[in-house]
């Protein structure tokens, strides 16, 4: 009866997951259906707690709430008390904590299969074959997707910040991945112990290497990649039991995250191999400033005077804005020249910053008004009548190559047209390359001003200025 | 000849949970279709403590270990303390980030 | 109580079946989403080429059907025959009416 | 050996039947989705005959091959020939023979079951139970979806054009409804054969009075309906034989032909409850025209100059156009204003006429450019700057009352803004009123002018003007 009635649970837990997932791709539901997700997770648990049948043992118990209520506490109020720039980070280590607990649930069932019965090791029979293929599956995936999820987690956190390549990394990345399948035939073949251990060291290993070489920028491309894994390694464990809702909870993210990572990439116009494999993670050298043409400097006092007899001011926010925490200042920035009597929006690019819709979030964390932010679509036409353009820490989202230069290799990406506006302002710290690592011809416009410095420094003394007006 | 009729063996007999694996495929790829720009985010986070469902494997291996299996008990309490990791953090923190789009 | 636990009993005993059911009907839903308007009748007529599958059905009502049952093996014709009309009446339908559109 | 690779090939014919179905959505790879399903289609038909284990009786193939032949034939030329504008009979008529096929099925079945074992059938064992219940749904649900589309067939063909109601029709049908279930519940426990030859009756009833009230117009959704029952039918009879594909291809049409029923019925703002048990399928008495305002007349030759001199003409087709099949006789029209230097586009609404894309087929049939053919959102704004809107047969898409009366039973539907233009010239045969049953205030409004007469003789009365112009 039990038995039965953890069926029907599952079943209706996997379908609050489709709903809850559903859901989240609408920006009006999104946030209920994260709840219906929830919501389908917390029957699945109490679900496989209370009603399993056959003795348990009361330590074990006392052991199971221990854990759950550990983590909660500790998941809850990290989760809660983070900064809002800080998600990917976060997102990194819960997901490594995902694939953990997929692998020690492997290394465990493995030592139950030997104990179990350790002759028929010697030569699985196709019953546990099976079983086996899942077992080393999951580990595999589950290290790799840790590993990996750890290492994201120390580039974005800035510990990590500079890529390290080994020369031929690629390579040397191949051949640990050959290492891989083979030590995992090996041990489907022999079923020996010693080599499950050696097989676990080389899948960490190999989440390691794998997003060592790639650029802290595109974390947010391996996050949902390395997502997309733990989803598998959970699937697996679902084969493991036959367990249905671990089964529909882990391809469902399987799919969904490999097509979600697709899309990222697609939306910032890298295919995705170049993202993993690839030649500009790492920024190429510095651009070189010279023959473009001349750069002209504006001091901040020309600045907060040109904005404040401006009518219509548009501010194009971009990664350097969050690298700077100057949400708050920005909002402040806004706030006076709206007091000045002058029309301030906010146009948002969908792969400004580093993660989609960091830009958003920011400024919703510093209480900027949301229907301030503006879609990239719906603002271009606006630039033709705008006094001034001021682009804060921006550099990509803005250069006119996309449109113009078939060679560039942002070519093709749709982009903010601030240089279509009077008077374009750029506050970047140097003449330095964005995230593509190419020259910008903005900077060289005419019309252009450039107002360096830190983009925190500069605005809050732009307000102070504007105070005085 | 044999390979292929093995093969084939596998597949009838597992027929049942192909289905269940490509149909779960489509839902998964359906449901994600068009999402905009600003949702990836949120998404990727939503879809990340929708893999914690492992903790269910988690539990249950715990269910099924004997009480003097001492390793396996240890190794058992940090699955389940990893996998709850995972499914609150991240239902909290993507409750977060919803939260602050959601704000007029 | 005696019939709820018989109904539980019957859900976990398809329990691959349920699943099945309930994924395929998700994908039924999540592939038609956001048809323009244009398309409906095209699509309402392939989709009724599809569930001519049913042929499938008929066929094999006959292949296991004896050669001295007379009836079985009447109604089986023109079933099968019944069948066809519907798959490939369906499927040359919907493409001609799907060739209109597309003529520039 | 052959049981595994049939079972393979059903589970490529299903992957296939939904990329098919996906494909189908997008007007782009339309044509190639339905291709692609036909292709799962052939595969699962050639590899159940083929890859069938067991003895079969050589005239048991030749008559499925004089079968599929046959149907072959007749589907294919009759498919070919039929004009455009009868699609909407065919695919009911299709529709029909997939529902006769599920019941014929079942009945056969019933009798294999009765025969196999006459004593078991007296107290159905748990083990026949469900087969029992398999073979009584497909047979339910066929026979209604298959008397259902015939009655539909014979509505659109223009043979039972007048709905025909019973006085309290729908408690009549309810208690036909209620009839079946008692005996199929009746049929379930005492396995007679007597009583499923009633419940055929019974069913074909049902589906005969169920579609009997609806008003020919509403065919479209009825038959959309009735497809996804058929879709339900093939689903029983996948789980009859435990048969993958037919389960697949069934359970896919039943949610996606429902899914697209209420969005026809969304698309043309009526609740689909409304359209099955409901009041306005039969149009209202015609709709009164008096003290509404003064209607002006218009004739030919008046009409011809005035179009002559423009310098932008939009033409609204709608149902008349349809059914004075005037297609050819508008095309001419468009060529020879063009030719004389006039601007002509057609403003298509979505749901003119009596099915999705009506219009379209239509025009496209005629060789009409497609280019010209705008959508709605597309040509609003362009009325204003437009010389002379020619509506033909249309009715309900042009009714002002959809924007301004919020009592009005269209009210919220999108509509063309003929309105806006500077002359408006409306044809149809007289006053009454269209598909809604409702007065249209655009009638009166004093830039209009009415052109009486059928849109056949009246376009090429008009097109003969022109030509000596
Ligand atoms: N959103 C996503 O999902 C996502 C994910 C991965 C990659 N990307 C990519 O990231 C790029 C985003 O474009 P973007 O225009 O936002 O950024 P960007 O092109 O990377 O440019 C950022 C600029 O900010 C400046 N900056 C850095 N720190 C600063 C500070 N403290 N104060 C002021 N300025 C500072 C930098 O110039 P200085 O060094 O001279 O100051 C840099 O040129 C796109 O290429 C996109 O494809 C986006
Ligand atoms: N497209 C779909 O999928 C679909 C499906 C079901 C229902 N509908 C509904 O159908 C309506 C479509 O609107 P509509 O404007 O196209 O049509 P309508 O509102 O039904 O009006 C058609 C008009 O054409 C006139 N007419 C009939 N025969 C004619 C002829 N031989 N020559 C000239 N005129 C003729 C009729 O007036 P006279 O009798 O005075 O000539 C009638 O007023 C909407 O209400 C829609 O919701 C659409």
């Amino acid at each position: 009866m039990q038995h039965q009635l953890l069926s029907v649970i599952y079943i209706i837990a996997s379908v609050l997951f489709i709903i809850g997932l559903k859901m989240m791709g609408n920006p009006k539901s999104a946030r209920k259906g994260n709840l219906i997700s929830a919501a389908g997770m917390c029957l699945a648990i109490a679900g496989t707690i209370f009603l399993h049948e056959g003795e348990v043992s009361t330590i074990v118990y006392v052991l199971i709430f221990l854990a759950i209520v550990t983590g909660t506490i500790i998941g809850w109020t990290t989760a809660k008390r983070v900064q809002m720039t800080k998600i990917p980070e976060l997102v990194s280590m819960f997901n490594g904590m995902g694939g953990a607990c997929a692998a020690l649930i492997s290394l465990i069932e493995f030592n139950h299969l030997y104990t179990a019965n350790p002759a028929a090791m010697e030569d699985p029979v196709p019953a546990a074959a099976g079983t086996l293929i899942c077992i080393i599956s999951g580990l595999v995936i589950g290290s790799v997707s840790f590993a990996g999820s750890i290492i994201a987690f120390f580039k974005l956190n800035g510990t990590l910040e500079k890529p390290v390549r080994l020369p031929k990394y690629n390579y040397i990345n191949l051949a640990i991945l050959a290492l891989v399948v083979i030590v995992s035939t090996q041990l489907f073949l022999s079923g020996s112990v010693a080599l499950i251990y050696v097989l676990l060291a080389l899948s960490l290993l190999y989440g390691v290497m794998f997003v060592f070489p790639i650029g802290g920028a595109d974390m947010p491309v391996v996050i949902s990649l390395l997502n997309s894994f733990t989803g598998v390694a959970a699937a697996f464990g679902g084969f493991l039991y036959g367990n249905h809702v671990m089964l529909t909870g882990g391809i469902l993210v399987g799919s969904a995250g490999t097509l979600l990572t697709i899309v990222m990439c697609k939306a910032m116009n890298r295919p995705i191999l170049q993202v993993i494999f690839g030649a500009f993670g790492t920024h190429a050298a510095t651009a070189s400033n010279d023959a473009k043409g001349n750069v002209r400097d504006i001091s901040i006092t020309d600045t907060a005077t040109l904005m404040n007899y401006s009518k219509k001011v548009i501010i194009i926010p971009g990664y350097g804005l969050a690298v700077a925490q100057a949400q708050y200042a920005i909002h402040e920035l806004q706030t006076i020249l709206e007091d000045h009597g002058v029309e301030v929006k906010y146009a948002i690019h969908p792969v400004a910053g580093r993660m989609p819709g960091h830009m958003n979030v920011l400024l919703a964390e510093a209480n900027v008004d949301y229907e301030k932010l503006c879609e990239m679509d719906d603002i271009n036409p606006e630039f033709p009548t705008t006094d001034v353009v001021f682009v804060v820490g921006a550099n990509d989202v803005v250069n006119p190559a996309a449109k113009t230069d078939p060679s560039s290799p942002i070519f093709g990406m749709p982009i903010l047209e601030a240089e279509n506006a009077r008077n374009i302002i750029i506050n970047k710290r140097s003449m330095n390359a964005g995230y593509a690592g190419i020259d910008n011809l903005l900077f060289y416009d005419p019309k252009t001003s450039m107002l360096f410095g830190d983009a925190k420094s500069v605005i809050t003394r732009l307000v102070s200025e504007l105070k005085q007006m | 000849m044999e390979l292929i009729k093995n093969f084939l063996t596998l597949l009838s007999e597992n027929e049942q949970m192909i289905y269940f694996v490509i149909l779960s495929i489509f839902v998964g790829i359906e449901v994600i279709g068009g999402v905009p720009t600003v949702l990836h985010t949120p998404l990727m986070s939503g879809a990340n403590a929708i893999h914690g469902v492992v903790i269910v494997g988690a539990i249950f291996v715990m269910l099924n270990t004997s009480q003097d299996d001492y390793i396996s008990l240890v190794l058992g309490f940090f699955a389940v303390l990893l996998g709850t990791l995972n499914v609150v953090g991240g239902f909290v923190v993507t409750d977060r980030m919803l939260e602050m789009f959601k704000k007029k």
